[in-house]
């Protein structure tokens, strides 16, 4: 029996993508597909240590870092999403429409309260680039700055409850969405900037660093994701009706 | 509340059982304040059962206890703190010598002169309070164990003592010591004292009013003695049991062959020479084994091995001094068979 | 294996550097493990001892639901616990829900099972003459749980360490109720679970083997009073 | 609040459904736990006996240590069982990370603490005559070790229930040695983490009432035991 | 290794201590194979601990043990199994009474015959297997519990059986019996015997080797007095000892006014009548307490109160005869001061 291990993140796993994909990778390939959902950071400690075989990640400079120090290979982008700011309905901060990097210093300005998942996954590291955009120093013990070092799911209770503005990504939000029934407290305000792409790869463990490793099939798995069958199930995967992931496999 | 008139303990058709295998059944009993009684009898006959109940700590299933006149109910008890028991195997809290011995006042809330009356209690036990009072409680004998257990309830000065077989494990001298600590309460506090023992002489030095309790049942007085079964058929009318040596006890007509017959100690005539022509149908040759003397009056106890039957003959002092009879003396022992009561 | 040598390593640095945000963390743990103990012990051991003393309709059915209560998952407490303080639930009001008092509530209900089982068990494994020593001495209800309980003290005080273990080393609730918020309501054990989601496992290693420490100062300072008692 | 309603129906509909990742996570749950329990029983009660009955230089000292690691976080107990079987680690080469028997070695390692310590507690508050009855008896050292623990059944069962407890409740472990693999390694424990990641509280809630009713069941077997000995 | 020479025990210098408080010292003691040894003594003078070396369930401090020539170690004792004692607070497991009984016989590897060898061990204690075996340890009342206790000792027919004060809350017939069972252990089995009691009676009918602990010391024979001190300057060589009936014990230098004084029984006379004209010094009043036949001998032991001090004086049976005293009589003990050795 062929079995490939991946570490991903818990997005594609909570969203429940990978339990659609995999039936159909095995019916056509034979291989079983069995992957950890964990944070980014743990992804590519899993990988550095030859436990897995393949990661599917979303942290670009990470991964490039990852595959420079010859951890891995054949880094391939399969799909993205879009990250979103979310917040109550009344925005007391007044952001809803504007540009992200405007959001971020009204924010500050008005000292309104803002949930950071602080735990170096894909979303954190994007919401610092955006501090950094927007000119300003990444806020640590403001007391409006809630770092929650959990998961997006979490971390959204925690700005709902405490009406806090947050960082999401959109496969998350929908799932959220549709938890609370289509009748969530927080909404999105901002959306569709460019830089807020949240872009996911697939990687193959380096065999040349770890020789236990099934290099084949994580390169069946990476050409599998790539072709066009697997991108139309990307593509028509919803959740509430809404397309959550977009495939963009050899696009630049 | 606490009419004269009424006894201090008044039971009435009291019941207690555990499961099917033993039943303590005791249609009455009164106890009368400031009266000291004693209880004997053989192992498993409900002493100490009999005495947790007088002790509160067990509830009959059946019957009434009136304590002082008052109904007593199996949950809240006013009357607990006047009633104290030294249990047949005290238990020592894990602490010291002294705050065992302490215990009882502290619970009740005294502070004051509690070192005093410790050493005191530990002095009427005969433990000598500098060696003992900072010891653990594992670091005693067997005997100041139960010296010490005796100590934290005398300290209490109850209006009701219970004891437990309070010698057990104690030297010779100290049960002479406990004697007189337990009559001063008597003396001194009108302490109403109730004692199991299986220690006859000293039972007997200490009360003149000792019943025995068998099967479950308070059966008449210490001294009589127990005829164990088996009976068997030997003529029309009488039955026999025979001894170890191969003397025979006549009896008759008991309920069953297991049944246990008692006699009287007064009912036994005691020979130096074997009686011949006698009316009565039981002649047993036996040793005197001891004598002694029973407190309060002018009689004396002969205790008589008869091929390994023990019997206790009451005879007077002047009957004693006339026949002469010394331990390991050889004698006879005669009554009638129909001097054999069926318990 | 490396993560272990260098755990070691960071935890010394992290305790030498007197860090900031470590000593956050050890200050909140502490907090919230002291509150949630003393909250369960001033709960659990008279319901223990009630349990374990006592005969009642109901004693052993009673038993068997604390014994279960033993595999509660901490998730599972935080959840239910969520429901009531959250801002919808019926507590909501009171604003428990990313603070201090709210984790240590929900601690409190996670160890309670641990402090109740064990004392009820310590107080029935005592000899069946102190019972009756006790109410021949003369001591009122409560005299006799104290007493008991005294005569359990070493069992009572394993319950008591087994407790604080649970309590201290827990995450599911505090993650679920405290919300990890840095500053604010990260514990160790929150913080080792963020260290660990990012990789770091060697920081999650080292704030380990803080935890620990800190574990042994308690137990320590509490194998002195058995000494002393 | 509505999700505590809505967790009991899920739990119903989950185990009348016979829902068949329910029962795989199940499966594998009591797998991993009826292992760990064995291995942990039967490297703990010896030692927890060794612990409890003999007088040893060192024996206090080793308590302590064994009493502190009453406070060893699961992740940490995960983070170092993984650091040996990675497969870099020393023992990576056995394929033991993300398997069922590795996570039972690190649920083992993870209860042991109790078990020694509890069982030690036990043996400790037993009767001092006891040991001298024994010997005198004429029993051997395995003999004395059996019949002591037979004297303290009670308190050695709580103890074989307060670790039977903690392993199937605890989640750090099973999420980092087992990686919470679908079908696989998927305890219910990680399962229940996954839903409240996923911010389906009701599933979670459910699935932690599916634990409790196996710990019930576990327990009610255990008493069962308890009542005929 | 068992040298028909060498006696079963022979104790060397051993010392054994509870930390500063007590120390059992015993210069030299041989128990021969098949004897039967008492040991009795006030609460405290280390008989248990004693017991507990002899059963190797404590090590001395110092000293040597050897077990039928060989010398005993702490650890791995291969004597271990052919010794047993019944402690002075026998402890039953958790099991049923069958399961005590038959708990030695178990742990040996014996399957066979264990019902039966039960069954006879109980009817040796006199508890009847039908009414017992079944019930649960804590369904037993103390002297059942001790029988059982005694029972699973005596299934075992050790080389040497150790009881430590075995008829402890035993009723009299009872004591007969187990009296009877350990001869018979002993007839049969040569079981050596160690047996520390302190119903005196009872242990001297038992056994006449019986010797006195005293603080920590063997201190000769069973029957020696014991006066304690304290002991005050009279005059120029005499000191004394008031009881507490004013009566005035005389002595010759003790060590110091806390010694204790050793009176043999045979160093005393006794009077009818107040002796004049006496060069003994000390002539005290008593009432006649007991009278019991010293078996083995054509002795008698008479106990005496005097004035609160028992005294044990032994007499003759002639002379016992020609003096004609019972029980209750008041006579006169004379002894000389030089008399009192010191302990
Ligand atoms: N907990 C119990 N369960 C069942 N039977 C019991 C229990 N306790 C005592 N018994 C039985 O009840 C009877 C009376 O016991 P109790 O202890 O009152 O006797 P006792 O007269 O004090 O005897 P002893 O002289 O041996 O102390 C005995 O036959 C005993 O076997
Ligand atoms: N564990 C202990 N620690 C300290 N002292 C002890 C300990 N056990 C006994 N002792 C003391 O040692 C002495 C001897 O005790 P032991 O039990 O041998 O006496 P005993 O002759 O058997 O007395 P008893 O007739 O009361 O049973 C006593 O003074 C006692 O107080
Ligand atoms: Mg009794
Ligand atoms: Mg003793």
């Amino acid at each position: 029996d062929k079995v490939l291990m991946m570490a991903t993140t818990t997005s594609t796993d909570n969203t429940g993508l990978l339990d659609v994909l995999a039936p159909v990778f095995k019916a056509d390939t034979g291989i079983e597909l069995r992957w950890v959902a964990v944070g980014t950071g743990k992804a590519l400690e899993l990988g550095k240590n030859c436990d897995v075989d393949v990661l599917l990640v979303h942290a670009p400079d990470a991964e490039e870092e990852y595959v420079a120090a010859g951890y891995g290979t054949e880094r391939t982008q399969v799909m993205y999403n879009d990250f979103i700011i979310i917040g109550l309905q009344e925005d007391r901060a007044g952001v809803k429409g504007k540009t992200v990097s405007e959001t971020l210093r009204l924010i500050a300005e008005k000292r309104a309260p803002f949930a950071s998942r602080g735990d170096n996954s894909g979303t954190h590291k994007m919401e610092l680039i955006l501090w950094k955009n927007a000119g300003l120093a990444v806020p640590d013990r403001e007391p409006w700055y809630i770092q929650t070092g959990q998961g997006m799911i979490n971390t959204i209770s925690v700005a709902s409850e405490r009406d806090a503005y947050t960082l999401t990504d959109r496969g998350t939000y929908i799932k959220y969405e549709d938890t609370m029934k289509g009748n969530p407290p927080l909404v999105i305000l901002v959306e569709g900037d460019r830089v807020l792409r949240n872009q996911y790869s697939v990687i193959a463990v380096n065999p040349e660093k770890c020789p236990t490793v099934n290099n084949d099939l994580a390169k069946t798995y990476t050409t599998w994701m790539a072709s066009e069958k697997a991108q139309k199930l990307i593509a028509e995967f919803k959740l509430m009706g809404k397309q959550l992931f977009y495939p963009n496999a050899g696009e630049n | 509340m606490r009419g004269s008139d009424s006894p201090l303990y008044r039971l009435e058709d009291l019941a207690f059982f555990y499961g099917e295998r033993f039943e303590l059944h005791i249609p009455k009993l009164d106890i009368p304040e400031g009266c000291t009684i004693g209880f004997i009898g053989p192992n498993g006959g409900g002493k100490s059962t009999l005495l947790k109940i007088l002790s509160f700590l067990e509830h009959p299933h059946q019957g009434t206890i009136l304590f002082s006149g008052v109904k007593v109910t199996p949950d809240a008890n006013p009357f607990r703190r006047q009633v104290t028991i030294l249990p047949q195997e005290p238990y020592l809290l894990k602490r010291t010598v002294f705050e065992n011995v302490a215990y009882g006042l502290k619970v009740r809330g005294e502070k004051q002169g509690i070192r005093k009356k410790v050493h005191e209690a530990l002095e009427q036990v005969g433990l000598m309070p500098g060696s003992f009072t900072s010891r653990s409680w594992h670091e005693l004998s067997g005997g100041e164990a139960q010296r010490v257990a005796l100590a934290s309830r005398l300290i209490l000065r109850p209006r009701v003592l219970i004891l437990d077989e309070p010698t057990t494990s104690v030297d010779q001298s100290s049960a002479l010591l406990i004697k007189e600590s337990i009559n001063a309460c008597r003396r001194k506090l009108n302490t109403t004292l109730i004692i199991s023992s299986h220690d006859h002489l000293w039972l007997n030095s200490v009360t003149h009013d000792i019943r025995k309790v068998y099967q479950g049942r308070i059966v008449g007085f210490a001294t009589e003695n127990l005829i164990f079964g088996p009976w068997k058929k030997s003529t029309d009318s009488l039955y026999e049991k025979i001894l170890p040596d191969g003397q025979v006890i006549h009896a008759v007509s008991p309920q069953d062959a297991g049944a246990t017959a008692i006699l009287d100690p007064s009912d036994i005539v005691i020979s130096t020479a074997h009686p011949d022509h006698l009316s009565a149908q039981n002649t047993l040759s036996g040793i005197v084994t001891q004598l002694s003397i029973e407190p309060f009056s002018d009689t004396m106890i002969m205790e008589l091995n008869c091929g390994g039957q023990t019997l206790l003959c009451r005879i007077t002092s002047n009957a004693a001094r006339e026949l002469n009879i010394l331990p390991g003396e050889r004698v006879w022992a005669v009554f009638k068979a129909s001097s054999l009561r069926w318990y | 294996m490396d993560y272990l040598a260098q755990g070691l390593i960071d935890a010394i640095r992290l305790l030498m550097s007197l860090d900031e945000e470590t000593f956050s963390a050890i200050l909140t743990t502490l907090r919230i493990s002291s509150l949630s103990i003393l909250m369960s012990l001033s709960i659990g051991i008279p319901c223990g001892f009630g349990l374990g003393y006592f005969d009642f309709p109901g004693k052993k059915p009673i038993r068997s639901v604390v014994d279960t209560l033993l595999a509660m998952p901490t998730v599972v407490v935080g959840l239910f616990v969520y429901a009531f303080i959250s801002r919808r639930g019926p507590l909501g009001e009171f604003g428990l829900l990313f603070t201090i008092p709210g984790i240590a509530i929900a601690q409190t209900i996670l160890v309670l099972p641990i402090v109740i089982s064990l004392t009820a068990t310590a107080i029935e494994s005592l000899d069946r003459r102190v019972r009756f020593t006790l109410i021949s001495l003369g001591a009122k209800r409560s005299q006799i749980a104290l007493a008991s309980l005294l005569e359990a003290r070493y069992a009572v005080l394993i319950a008591v360490i087994t407790a604080y273990g649970r309590a201290i080393s827990e995450v599911g609730v505090s993650m679920m109720i405290g919300g990890n918020i840095k500053w604010n309501t990260r514990t160790i054990t929150t913080a080792i679970a963020l260290e660990t989601g990012k990789g770091q496992f060697s920081m999650g290693i080292a704030l380990g083997i803080v935890l620990l420490l800190l574990a042994f100062l308690v137990n320590g300072s509490l194998a002195f009073l058995r000494k002393r008692s």
